[in-house]
């Protein structure tokens, strides 16, 4: 989930790993991203998503169009916040938002024209409407409110996870198709076993049930965008029309006159997952919902607490206790992942988290912050007024449940011992450790431990040395 | 005054040949020549360094003073009443003098070394000490007098303050005898050691003054004393010894103190021994009287010793407060405050809580929104802003007129120019970023703060002896208004002006120089109403 | 930087007088080819509100413009929350993103409101009426507090507010505009203070007492550059911005007698209350002075900062 | 000469260690599988005896774990 990536040595599974909008970004062809800027809703998602410094560096040069030697960026900001400061000039040069002009003794920046102009068209207006001209529809006869778009959104979102649990949804929803099936066997989410017909979830897809709905959609977005070239569909274009729909007003609503054919199968898969409304599939209005709208923003994980707009229904107790108020099948199975589930009524459930309980989603490969999170973002209202919302007694306790299947690091290796001379020792610890492949040594004891896989080419130099002495 | 006493007067004394009479006040030398009301020469004996005398067989009998500053005066003495009369009116004065000077010197010394910690501690005073004294704009006299009042009498309460030092309970023991073999021991006294002798055993002082110059000799005194004191003390006393009656003495004298004022009730030295002789539970010690003898002998030398501690605190402290103190008991406040000290306790007393005041507004719309409109008179600004009702109704008419045909256009809100004209401002070194410039200006400007502070202060200190003076009741204040006012108006034409035009914002010293003014204006008041009344 | 989770309130308060204005387009109207000063100024405005916006989804605004007969809310308003409902018209026109557009039809069609009724009533507006800037950081603050309330729960509200001012201070408001001043600080609310033409004691005190910014324009075809320079960046991220340095601070107070600003005074023992003139007794809390005879010619000093510039 | 073992290195605390060691002495799994005791916090065990060992571990964790939640 972190941006930052930790690199930390995971015993049970792997973690599940959200980028965020630039880490995609980064990942996509420099083509694709300078045709990206050519649209001003692209160019808004990008910056937003920018570091704060990153921001008002783009914001000052907005308007200024000369180049800018590096060392008057650096002296913006103050000395002891330099690292801020290079840090955001990196981001800026590997979105290719600034750009080094060539031709000056010094190391100049330039913004990216395309995306000056698309930016300040966002910010000041001029230029063409985000999706075009089109015809005034007139009031949708069928207008729906936004309770209606609400619902809508959440049952088609839970029809999806109640696919990957596997769980039947409730009556009266429709499956989903296969192209979204593709999708979450491609990313790994679910998988085909040979025999049986249905898909099954896996570890990966525990971690994913437990993210909050905005970074699962964002997520799932990701590996559905990797695969629109695939299905021949123009990135660019979907791209684009994410992030249009990711600064659309809820409540309103737009005509899909002017999509091109790539964003009108686009948006049947928006609308089947719940992101858009259409009423009818021809259809010429779609209503964006909540789950659509600051899309982009959830993969940086600054949501920590319950999104907007989505009413919180759990409460943690400092005795292990937790009370679920929520009518969702799909919810009350969520919590049953990580706590015993003691007594369910209609409308709300308690469950127990016991040593047993956690220790056995640990093992499903869920780890401790996961379930912490999934707590924290569906916390109750009341839950949200206290500091920590989670008390920290439970916080404290599933950390030290996950800490205890980590008591013992194991490494497989090969023990190297009996060493005639220090020298020979040395040596061949030396030899060892440029190549990287040396876990453990000491050398009083003269006992080395090399990875197995360091093994074959340790020994090899060992007995290249032994004959010349 | 007491400077008017006159210890010796010695006539027919000439100062550089005329003749006149030398007089010795109580602190000061004066010479007045013959026939004259005032004397011609005045100085104080701290100011004398040293004085010399002609030598024996001159012709001439003289006396030369020789001052801190290097200037001398010579006396010669000419009393022709019988021969060597001169001489003897010469050696009169200069025994005398051979007194006074080294009292004096010592006082001066004093003074002076107070008024340098004064100096020392105080760098605004020693800065004013600098503008005023060193820049003869006042005399060091008058600058000390006006301190006099308000520093001195500061530290004067600080020094009474200030416990007598005490004496080291082992002082005779510090004397060290030297031992020159054969049984014999050498006490070197000095003056401080016997001062303390005094202090501790005040019948050993009466005795010294009745025995020593006449019965024996001091050496002899001092030699019986130390005998007495260290090889009988403690032992049979016997009938022989002259400190056996100082014993007797001292012990006499703590047994009216017992009585006496020095009585407190939360200290009882008036037993002999403060260890209860009941056993507490032990059956009572047989104890033979030799030994009971001796303990009481050394509780009767601490009790001895404390009451003779608590007599000198006493001294000093019922000085103070014997003033004031018209309380029935006898108590001084001091000792029944004490008392009232040891026997409240504080987590038994009622809380008291303490009522702040509470600030009485009588209008809070007033407060608010200030004092009524109509005592506001029309500012300025007014005027420069509106310029007429014309304009006024004009400038609004040609804003309405711009808003209506207002048409957001905010792709040109700003030109590409423009920002980066704005850039380079921000940029270091740019208009905005004058940050080292800035820094010298700062530094500039802390030195000008203290610069001006220390105007204040001079000139706020030449006002104080200047408004001080008045109502001018004698030629002295009317001397010293003169004085200050000149000093005043020197201040002002020479340093003050100098710094105000120094200034970036001469505003700054405007009130410097008003209070100047005033005083000025009050002083030409002052002498106009003296000319008319002169006048008519 | 630490991602912070704060939403942050920008209150942006305009000085509208018409009569600034209008004096500020008679002096530019020599070279008329450029837009008229106030239009410009508004947008200018516009585009750095929807600077504001644009950095963060969270971010919030309002904006409240003060005349010299009345203070009011341009954004958000009350009214238009039917009007924007009921009107499609102010529809994408353009490539600007929708929600600034909203904003700013409404803030151009309020601002053209509030000009043409000052201008009606314009003949009863005292000869010597200025900005009622106390009025609107009063408003401001008002709305502050009400913003913090409605906070969602388990977030938290920064708000700061940048007052653009041209038409000069008026000694009148000094306690209101102070109290004001005190009630931001008290509520940890920072004021910016962006200055047209002239400084500003009253803003000058302001920003230096909440902890804001305060910066005099004199190139106003500019304006927009240094607002985005200024004051786009929160006072957290312009910790780690160098800014430039600050300015004198002219801490002039007004007496509580006659409104005038005084580089000394007299100031009441009890109350604090401050007189250019020595009274016998104080105004405000019935205070008698027993004034020694000396007195008169030794006035209270109270030295002011400012010794030079 | 040089002597070569293969086998797992165990990083773990030294409370654990302990125990592997008791478990060692005790011939818990009917054999001693320390190959090299390391120091403190190291040791070199036998690869083969890994999963016993780590289903004997997570037993003695049971054992050691109070259930807070079983007391109601």
């Amino acid at each position: 989930m972190a941006a930052g990536g930790k690199q930390e040595a995971a015993p049970f599974g792997r973690h599940l790993k959200c980028k965020d909008l630039h880490q995609y970004l980064q990942g996509l062809p420099v083509s694709v991203l300078d045709k990206l800027y050519g649209h001003p809703a692209t160019c808004f998602a990008v910056f937003r998503e920018l570091p704060e410094l990153a921001k008002h560096f783009v914001m000052r040069t907005l308007f200024a169009e000369q180049p800018l030697p590096e060392t008057l960026v650096n002296a913006w900001v103050k000395k002891e916040q330099q690292n801020f400061c290079t840090g955001a000039l990196n981001r800026l040069k590997q979105l290719r938002i600034w750009r080094v002009v060539t031709g000056w003794s010094q190391t100049r920046y330039e913004l990216n024209p395309t995306f000056r102009s698309n930016l300040k068209i966002a910010l000041c207006g001029g230029g063409q409407p985000w999706c075009g001209v089109a015809d005034d529809l007139g009031p949708d006869r069928h207008s729906k409110d936004k309770e209606f778009l609400d619902k809508y959104a959440l049952e088609r979102w839970e029809a999806v996870l109640h696919f990957m649990t596997g769980s039947s949804p409730p009556d009266g929803t429709v499956g989903i198709s296969a192209d979204v099936v593709q999708v979450l066997l491609v990313s790994g989410l679910m998988k085909s076993d040979e025999q049986e017909q249905s898909p099954m979830i896996t570890p990966s897809g525990f971690q994913f049930l437990l993210m909050d709905a905005s970074s699962q959609i964002w997520y799932f977005m990701l590996k559905y965008l990797d695969m629109v070239e695939a299905r021949g569909m123009n990135l660019v274009e979907c791209l684009s029309f994410l992030f249009q729909l990711n600064f659309s007003t809820f409540g309103k609503d737009y005509p899909t006159d002017n999509m091109s054919d790539s964003q009108l199968r686009f948006l049947q898969h928006l609308r089947e997952i719940g992101l858009v409304f259409q009423r009818k599939r021809k259809s010429r209005r779609y209503y964006p919902t909540k789950l659509v709208i600051n899309l982009a923003a959830a993969g940086s994980g600054s949501m920590t607490t319950a999104s907007e707009g989505v009413e919180g229904f759990i409460v943690v107790e400092t005795n292990y206790r937790v009370y679920v108020y929520t009518d969702s099948p799909l919810q009350v199975a969520l919590v049953g992942l990580f706590a015993e589930i003691i007594c369910r009524f209609p409308k709300f459930c308690v469950a127990v988290l016991t040593r047993g309980s956690v220790s056995q989603a640990l093992l499903s490969g869920i780890t401790a912050d996961q379930v912490l999170h999934f707590l924290r973002t569906r916390a109750h209202p009341e839950m949200l007024k206290k500091t920590p919302v989670i008390p920290a007694n439970i916080a404290d306790q599933i950390r030290l449940w996950e800490l205890e299947k980590c008591r013992m690091q194991m490494t497989e290796g090969v023990l190297y011992n009996q060493f005639l001379s220090m020298s020979d020792f040395e040596t061949l610890r030396k030899y060892a450790e440029d190549l990287g492949v040396l876990i453990w040594a000491n050398s009083n004891k003269r006992v080395m431990i090399v990875s197995k896989s360091g093994h074959d080419d340790v020994k090899k130099f060992w007995k290249r040395q032994k004959p010349r002495e | 005054m007491a400077a008017d006493e006159v210890l010796l007067v010695s006539e027919h004394v000439r100062y550089k040949k005329n003749k006149g009479k030398l007089k010795l006040l109580s602190d000061k030398i004066i010479w007045t020549a013959d026939g004259a009301d005032k004397p011609r020469l005045s100085y104080a004996y701290s100011d004398i360094k040293v004085q010399r005398i002609s030598p024996e067989g001159s012709s001439k009998i003289q006396l030369q003073t020789v001052l801190h500053d290097g200037t001398s005066y010579s006396f010669h003495f000419v009393n022709n009443a019988y021969s060597g009369a001169e001489r003897r009116d010469r050696d009169e004065v200069k025994d005398l003098l051979a007194q006074l000077i080294p009292a004096h010197r010592k006082k001066a010394n004093k003074d002076l070394e107070e008024k340098t910690k004064l100096l020392q501690d105080n760098p605004d005073l020693y800065q004013l000490y600098k503008d005023l004294v060193v820049g003869d704009i006042i005399t060091a006299e008058e600058f000390w007098a006006n301190r006099a009042n308000g520093q001195m009498s500061g530290s004067d309460i600080g020094s009474t303050d200030v416990q007598t030092i005490g004496l080291s309970s082992g002082f005779l023991s510090e004397v060290k005898p030297e031992s020159s073999g054969c049984n014999e021991l050498r006490y070197n006294l000095d003056a401080d050691t016997i001062a303390a002798i005094f202090k501790t055993y005040p019948a050993v002082k009466k005795k010294h003054l009745e025995n020593v110059p006449d019965q024996m000799t001091e050496k002899e005194f001092w030699t019986r004393f130390f005998q007495s004191h260290f090889f009988h003390r403690d032992r049979q006393k016997t009938s022989s010894d002259l400190f056996l009656e100082c014993a007797n003495h001292d012990e006499q004298e703590f047994l009216q103190q017992k009585l006496s004022n020095f009585y407190d009730r939360l200290l009882d030295i008036s037993e002999a021994s403060p260890v209860s002789e009941q056993g507490y539970g032990h059956t009572k010690s047989s104890d033979t009287s030799d030994q009971k003898n001796k303990s009481d002998n050394l509780f009767r030398r601490f009790n001895h010793q404390s009451s003779m501690v608590l007599k000198s605190y006493a001294n000093v402290s019922s000085k103070s407060v014997n003033e004031n103190s018209t309380n029935n008991e006898g108590e001084p406040p001091s000792k029944q405050a004490r008392l009232r000290e040891m026997v409240t306790y504080e987590d038994l007393e009622e809380e008291t809580t303490t009522k702040s005041a509470v600030l009485k507004i009588k209008d809070k719309n007033q407060f608010c929104h200030g004092v009524g409109v109509e005592t506001a008179k029309p500012s300025q600004y007014d005027t420069s802003y509106t310029n007429g009702t014309d304009n006024h109704t004009s400038y609004t008419l040609k804003c309405t007129l711009d808003v209506r045909s207002w048409q957001p256009d905010l792709t040109n809100a700003l030109s590409s120019d423009c920002a980066c004209e704005v850039l380079t401002e921000f940029s270091p070194g740019g208009l905005f970023m004058r940050d080292t410039a800035t820094e010298i200006n700062n530094r500039g400007q802390q030195s000008v703060h203290t610069e001006l502070r220390q105007h204040y202060n001079a000139i706020t200190e030449l006002l104080r002896h200047f408004w001080s003076c008045f109502p001018v009741t004698s030629t002295f204040l009317e001397e010293k208004v003169e004085r200050m006012a000149k000093c005043l108006e020197k201040y002002r034409d020479i340093k003050l002006h100098k710094f105000i035009s120094s200034l970036e914002n001469p505003t700054c010293g405007e009130h410097l120089t008003k209070m100047i003014d005033i005083a000025i204006s009050k002083y030409q008041n002052l002498q106009e109403k003296k000319t008319k009344i002169k006048l008519s | 930087m630490a991602e912070d989770t704060f939403r942050r309130l920008l209150v942006v308060v305009c000085d509208l007088s018409p009569i600034w204005w209008g004096k500020q387009a008679a002096n530019a109207s020599e070279n008329s080819d450029k837009m008229q000063p106030i239009n410009a100024f508004l947008n200018n405005v516009l585009v750095f509100c929807n600077a504001h916006l644009m950095m963060k989804h969270t971010n919030e605004l309002a904006i409240v413009c003060a005349t010299s007969s009345k203070s009011q809310f341009i954004y958000p308003c009350p009214e238009d929350v039917s009007d924007a409902n009921g009107e499609e018209s102010y529809g994408n026109m353009d490539g600007k993103y929708e929600h600034f557009a909203t904003m700013n039809n409404v803030v151009v069609d309020k601002v053209k409101n509030i000009i043409e009724e000052e201008s009606a009533d314009d003949v009863n507006l005292p000869e010597n009426s200025a900005t009622l800037l106390a009025g609107a950081l009063s408003m401001t603050l008002c709305y502050i507090r009400q913003a913090e309330r409605n906070c969602p729960v388990g977030q938290s509200m920064k708000a700061r507010i940048l007052v653009l001012k041209g038409s000069q201070d008026v000694s009148t408001q000094y306690m209101a505009t102070m109290n004001c001043i005190f009630a931001a600080q008290k509520n940890n609310v920072t004021i910016d203070s962006c200055l047209l033409m002239s400084d500003s004691g009253f803003l000058q005190q302001a920003s230096d007492i909440t902890g804001g910014v305060y910066f005099k324009i004199t190139k106003m075809e500019s304006l927009l550059q240094y607002l985005l320079w200024m004051f786009l960046p929160d006072p957290n991220t312009r910790e780690s911005l160098v800014m430039p340095g600050a300015v004198q601070i002219d801490y002039r107070a007004a007496c509580f007698c006659h409104r005038t600003l005084v580089d000394i005074g007299f100031v009441c023992s009890v109350c604090l209350s401050i007189y250019c003139q020595l009274l016998p007794r104080c105004h405000t809390c019935q205070t008698r002075f027993k004034l020694p005879s000396a007195a008169m010619t030794r006035p209270k000093k109270k030295k002011k900062e400012k010794t030079a510039d | 000469m040089v002597n070569v073992l293969k086998g797992v290195l165990i990083e773990c605390d030294a409370v654990l260690k302990q125990f592997l060691l008791h478990l060692d002495e005790t011939l818990a799994f009917g054999r001693k599988f320390v190959l090299e005791d390391l120091d403190e916090t190291h040791l070199f065990i036998s690869s083969d005896i890994v999963n016993t060992l780590k289903e004997k571990v997570w037993e003695l964790m049971d054992n050691n774990s109070f259930n807070v939640t079983k007391l109601d």
